[in-house]
């Protein structure tokens, strides 16, 4: 059998994945989708301890991950659309008022 | 299965509350005053505080497995959220008509947020933290980025969208590796894990507490994590930097000492060297940029940085020392800082937020209380005797020094020397100056003037006799045992 | 099926092959059979019906060509779009062009694999079919999205956004009406469901009580919605759209979409059955294994079919509906309604066996009386008209 | 090995294998004369005007937002029905609390005029 | 190497790869799509996982619901214009999270951790057993999740829909 450690490293590797597309990314929705996959990165180490405890609570976490990031996405994308209307932009850069 | 549903009351009043604004706002015509919306809110959150104060005198019980501990600390907390909404829902009213902000829906998101912060101060389980933190967070994402015929306003929610949105993948990351190397969320058990094979924990486990502090560290603003404060809190409707800059940190906080702190303080040792850096940075970082602005909001995004740095001294200082003090200066700081947000709140003028040092200058002389209920605002975040920042800096430092980290006093100290600069400046530029905007009377926005006087009340009791809430916050945190 | 190989492999039948390789080759050989023997032709006989069915319902003859009544016409249709052209325009994103057809095929493939056709006819029954179900439905979507926004198209983009919002629109009051089944069964197993009704009408979901049978009327609009069917095929409307998403498609890619177009049909009906009206369950009339395994898939192909036609029937009838109506259906009626299906099945379930049967026996009369009325006023109708050509359905 | 999840990878081999075929097939078989008319976006005949990729309303997002949360809504439902029976009367409390707060705020969509398509 | 190595080494790297184009490609739908196969791959790993049901509603949440909602604003912006590729700060981004792989992999990658998974019973990911330990010991989290998704809701239409 695969071992925990695998599993982990994955994560860890698809998590760091998506702290460079935050880091880089001068799309709003990029940078979204990368939080979003940083969160499933985390989804599978809950999942993963969780098999490799025995314990069903990891996987009942995820369920609650799943609705934080469904709310996060939800409002996330609502700013979006609220900044558009005033930027006509999706470039952190071109926002003049906060110095990003 | 235990139901034990008396330590929820605090939060489920509040949570009816919004409930009634939300749907009560549903069935107001437009162009028909929204004004029992506000009156609902602050009806519900008094009652809340009744609940509070009911509970304390009671026996102090957890539930749903302990997963929700309601004792003294919680409740101290509770205190200070309902407070922050409370005074935030009153300077608000005539503000947020003038902006042309939808009042059911602010004054809702501000009692969904206080639902989460007393959860999550509350919490003593890691999940329902996490809930709790999530509702409070995106309640107020949304309540940063509602002035939205202000371009300002909705990139303000957006950068806080992102970093909130950002540290919250660390920290359920470290929640996660915590979950792995326990075996559950449930912070009882993590400490009695943690208590039963000392110095046998995974290296996962310290670095699932470690991306659990980076995430704290985002949320209160501390300095490698700052940069997001100071442009959020300018672009953010004023009483909602308010409430931000004082219930919002103030829960983030409690969950810092209850989670970190406390529950896994024999962790400590890893990360005191860490956080001690942390908090010079963060308080040196804040008070000399503040100097430097020429906005009063900003200037005091920066000093909110610089508080959190005083605020970190005793989470450095650790249990011994540093509950009461942490506890007794959050208190004082919701007095003085929702007080200074209140009296920027008046200053604002149709659409604009006159917020300059240059617009309050002359305000001594056309509106005498607002002017003189800054300037103590003022002297109390500088922490000038005998008001209640001097008192709150007092206990702060002594805990540093008593604990043997006398060079964080001495920092400290300094530190409140050099704020001296930047919060005379305002009250230089109110009585020593000319020009500037007018402010409002009472007649044109009496509610802001209830609240200040309130903040004042409140920082002036605090300073001139802190035995009271001294000995409160002593108890609140010797109920974390 | 597992059962069977097992008692296959006890009796020697693979000797000295391991177990795992028997297994796999009979899962391959299963999926090759039910894709190609089944999946395909169904599907293709189904576009051919559907035309026929239409046709008659409008005094027209249809496609009778190809094959005796012309039911070789969907192979004809089949070959003829193999040797299209697959154009693919320069405008078009070109990876994902390509590759749209796919996802929405292998969409409703995935279908097939939990749709219970007999007892032990079932290629994997897992312990969350249903919800399997409705995911492999929601993925379709992102699909359609996919081919609207790569055809790079004015029609085509705005017939892929009309007809996402639709089918995620659907969804819910669909979940809501499945929902309803699930509490009565305690189960998401497709088998399990089943086996919680019975042979009889009066053991079926359908007839359970007023709620389950409002919230199968629910659930087969919602799935009518879902596979994008006439009244609610918007976002093909063709004279406002040209085809929708397809618009830019054409040979094999264009059929794919098609294809599971029509097989999407059959699932709707094999859910529905499944679902509401006891699936393959047959009287005990037999103990051969053979015997009954064949009588229930008939039982099942049978019941599902006939929801098939209804749907054709449906579509030869009604006019479609109008985008707002359309969104406005499902948000503000339907949803509503299925949650008060959903409370009243809750409501019923606390009630003892005996007064629930009462209330389930009003339902299936109330059916019962329905369908006798209507066949007494198609039999005035042909009474009064006396239409030759309906006794003809052979020309 | 014997996991019940695997005839559904075998499925799904299977059919990307028969879709693959067919299109080799297809491509095999049908004829590659590209016109530049023939690879023009269709507008009905009329020559193509401005970018296809034109903007939408924000009710699409509206809606996908309402799907999403009622989605996660029905998703939590799920478990709950299959383990009503055990929960009895205390379970139906726990989601008589879900369901009126969630339905406060399909209330509050409808009354804000979210659910309108125009 | 056995089977499930196999397909474990398989899935991790169509994972890593989908990962890396999320964050590299530069059309966001393209960006979308990859996101949507890197969370089937991460359902598919879930099944692996024994957790059938967090597969299906991985799908049904992540890739149905959440992926549409993204498309839907895709459409809605419209963005049209590629990113401009920027090498300096790409680069340091790149450097920087990399750094963070550098923290985070030795830190899981221990060998404290268990080789073997606990034998797994029949229930275990069933929807039975997840349902009984969501409604009895996340009960709490489970209402509070009802509140964050209520103002989730009030939070979407206060701040996108237009006003009357």
């Amino acid at each position: 059998m695969i071992a925990l450690h695998n599993y982990l490293i994955l994560s860890a590797v698809i998590f760091s994945i998506g702290v460079i597309g935050v880091l880089i990314r001068r799309n709003l929705i990029v940078v979204l989708m990368s939080i979003e996959l940083m969160l499933n990165a985390v989804n599978l180490t809950f999942i993963a301890f969780s098999r490799y405890l025995g314990s069903t609570d990891g996987q009942v976490i995820v369920f609650f991950v799943m609705a934080v990031a469904a709310a996060e996405a939800v409002i996330g994308l609502a700013i979006i659309i609220s900044v558009y209307r005033h930027r006509q932009s999706l470039d952190p850069q071109e926002m003049q008022l906060l110095k990003w | 299965m235990d139901v034990n549903l008396v330590p929820l009351l605090p939060a489920v009043q509040v949570l009816v509350t919004a409930l009634v604004v939300t749907l009560r706002d549903l069935f107001i015509k437009d162009g028909e005053s929204r004004g029992v919306l506000a009156f609902y809110s602050l009806v519900g959150l008094g009652l809340a505080a009744a609940e509070v104060f009911f509970l304390l005198g009671g026996r102090q019980e957890g539930a749903f497995n302990d997963s929700y501990m309601l004792d003294r600390f919680a409740l101290f907390f509770a205190l200070i959220f309902i407070l922050a909404a409370a005074l935030t829902i009153l300077s608000a009213i005539d503000y947020v008509r003038q902006t042309g902000m939808r009042e059911g829906e602010f004054y809702a998101l501000i009692l969904f947020a206080t639902v989460g912060m007393i959860v999550m101060a509350a919490a003593n389980d890691l999940m329902v933290f996490f809930l709790g933190l999530e509702t409070m967070s995106i309640a107020v994402y949304v309540l940063t980025g509602m002035w939205r015929s202000n371009g300002r306003s909705s990139e303000a929610a957006m950068k806080y969208f992102l970093m909130g949105a950002f540290a919250t993948g660390f920290l359920l990351y470290g929640i996660a590796l915590i979950y792995g190397a326990t075996g559950s969320t449930n912070l009882a058990q993590i400490s009695a894990y943690l208590l039963d094979q000392p110095s046998e924990w995974p290296v996962y486990l310290i670095g699932g507490g470690f991306l659990l502090l980076i995430g704290f560290a985002f949320k209160v603003g501390a300095v490698p994590f700052h940069f997001w404060v100071p442009d959020v809190y300018e672009g953010a409707p004023t009483p909602v930097t308010g409430f931000m800059s004082v219930a919002v940190k103030a829960a983030a906080f409690a969950a810092w000492a209850r989670i970190l702190l406390y529950k896994l303080s024999p962790l400590d040792n890893d990360w005191v060297f860490p956080l001690w850096i942390i908090a010079i940075a963060t308080m040196t970082l804040g008070n000399l940029l503040a100097i430097t602005q020429h906005s009063i909001k900003r200037m005091l995004a920066y000093s909110s940085i610089a508080h959190a740095g005083y605020l970190l001294i005793p989470i450095v200082v650790g249990v011994e020392w540093g509950g009461l003090p942490l506890l007794f200066y959050l208190l004082a700081y919701s007095f003085m800082t929702l007080g200074a947000f209140a009296v920027l709140t008046s200053m604002t003028e149709g659409d604009e937020s006159k917020d300059g040092y240059s617009d309050f200058a002359g305000l001594g002389f056309k509106r005498p209380f607002l002017a003189l209920a800054m300037a103590l605002f003022m002297l109390s975040l500088a922490g000038f005797p005998p008001l209640a920042g001097f008192t709150g800096k007092f206990y702060v430092f002594r805990s540093a020094v008593l604990s043997g980290h006398l060079n964080l006093a001495i920092i400290g100290v300094l530190n409140s020397l050099l704020s001296v600069i930047f919060y005379l400046r305002v009250i230089v530029a109110m009585y020593m100056e000319e020009g500037g905007a007018a402010g409002k009377s009472f007649r044109q926005a009496p509610f802001v003037y209830i609240a200040v006087a309130i903040a004042l009340l409140g920082t002036i009791y605090l300073g001139i006799l802190p035995a009271d809430a001294l000995d409160w916050s002593r108890r609140a945190f010797g109920s974390l045992e | 099926m597992q059962a069977l190989l097992d008692q296959m492999i006890q009796e020697g039948a693979f000797a000295g092959v391991p177990k795992e390789v028997v297994y796999t080759i009979a899962m391959v050989l299963t999926a090759v059979v039910v894709l190609s023997a089944f999946v395909a032709p169904l599907a293709g006989v189904t576009s051919w019906l559907e035309r026929r069915v239409w046709a008659r319902m409008q005094s027209r003859v249809g496609p009778n060509r190809v094959g005796p009544q012309g039911i070789l016409q969907w192979l004809a249709d089949g070959i003829k779009n193999i040797m299209k052209e697959d154009i693919i325009p320069t405008a078009a994103d070109q990876k994902l062009f390509p590759l749209a057809p796919y996802v929405v095929f292998m969409g409703f493939l995935c279908a097939f694999v939990v749709i219970p056709f007999g007892e032990s006819l079932i290629v994997a029954d897992l312990n969350i079919g249903i919800l399997y179900l409705l995911s492999v439905t929601s993925l379709v979507v992102v699909g359609i999205l996919m081919a609207g926004w790569a055809s790079n198209n004015k029609w085509s983009l705005l017939g892929g956004m009309r007809s996402a919002a639709q089918i995620v629109s659907y969804e819910i009051p669909a979940g809501l009406s499945v929902l309803t089944v699930v509490f009565l069964a305690g189960t998401l197993s497709m088998q399990g469901i089943i086996k919680a009704q019975g042979w009889r009408p009066w053991d079926w979901f359908m007839f359970h009580n007023p709620f389950t049978f409002c919230a199968f009327f629910l659930f087969f609009t919602a799935a009518l919605a879902e596979g994008n069917r006439t009244p609610f095929d918007i976002p093909e409307a063709e004279s406002e759209l040209v085809a929708g998403y397809v618009t830019e498609y054409s040979g094999m890619r264009f059929l794919f979409f098609f294809f599971a177009e029509w097989g999407n049909l059959y699932v709707i009906g094999a859910v529905v059955t499944t679902l509401f009206m006891g699936g393959w369950q047959v009287p005990p009339v037999t103990d051969n294994p053979v015997l009954l395994g064949i009588l229930q898939f008939l039982t099942f192909f049978l019941k599902a079919y006939f929801w098939v036609f209804v749907a054709m029937w449906i579509r030869a009838t009604l006019p479609r509906v109008r985008v707002d109506q359309l969104m406005g259906l499902c948000w503000k009626y339907m949803v509503p309604l299925s949650f008060i299906c959903l409370l009243g099945t809750i409501g019923f379930m606390f009630m003892d066996t005996n007064s629930r049967r009462i209330f389930g026996a009003i339902t299936l009369g109330f059916a019962i009386a329905t369908i006798i009325n209507f066949f007494r006023r198609v039999g005035f109708q042909f009474r009064s008209a006396k239409p030759e050509a309906y006794w003809k359905p052979h020309i | 090995m014997n996991h019940p999840f695997l005839p559904l990878l075998v499925m799904f081999a299977v059919a990307s294998v028969i879709v693959v075929a067919l299109l080799t097939v297809a491509s095999l078989f049908g004829p590659k004369s590209t016109n530049a008319a023939k690879n023009d976006p269709f507008e009905s005949g009329n020559p193509p005007t401005g970018d296809a990729r034109i903007r939408f309303s924000v009710r699409f997002y509206l809606v996908a937002m309402l799907f999403l949360i009622f989605d996660l809504e029905v998703v939590f439902l799920y478990p709950w029905a299959i383990y009503f029976r055990h929960l009895g009367v205390f379970g139906l409390i726990q989601m008589g609390i879900f369901l009126v707060i969630l339905t406060v705020g399909y209330v509050y969509v409808w009354k804000k005029g979210a659910l309108e398509w125009d | 190497m056995d089977t499930a190595s196999f397909i474990f080494y398989l899935l991790a790297t169509l994972l890593v790869i989908a990962s890396l184009l999320v964050v590299f490609l530069r059309n966001v739908v393209h960006c979308a799509m990859a996101l949507v196969t890197a969370l089937l791959l991460i359902a598919v790993m879930f099944v692996t996982l024994h957790a059938p049901m967090l597969c299906v509603l991985q799908v049904m949440v992540y890739a149905g619901a959440i992926m549409v909602l993204f498309l839907f604003v895709i459409m809605f912006l419209n963005p049209g214009a590629l990113e401009q590729q920027r090498g300096l700060w790409w680069g340091f981004g790149t450097l920087l999270a990399m750094m963070l792989a550098g923290v985070l992999v030795p830190l899981v990658a221990t060998s404290d951790l268990p080789a073997d998974p606990v034998a797994a019973t029949e229930l275990f990911g069933s929807p039975e057993m997840l349902a009984k330990s969501l409604f009895s010991d996340y009960v709490l989290p489970f209402e509070i999740a009802s509140v964050l998704l209520l103002v989730a809701i009030i939070g979407a239409v206060v701040l996108a829909k237009r006003e009357n």
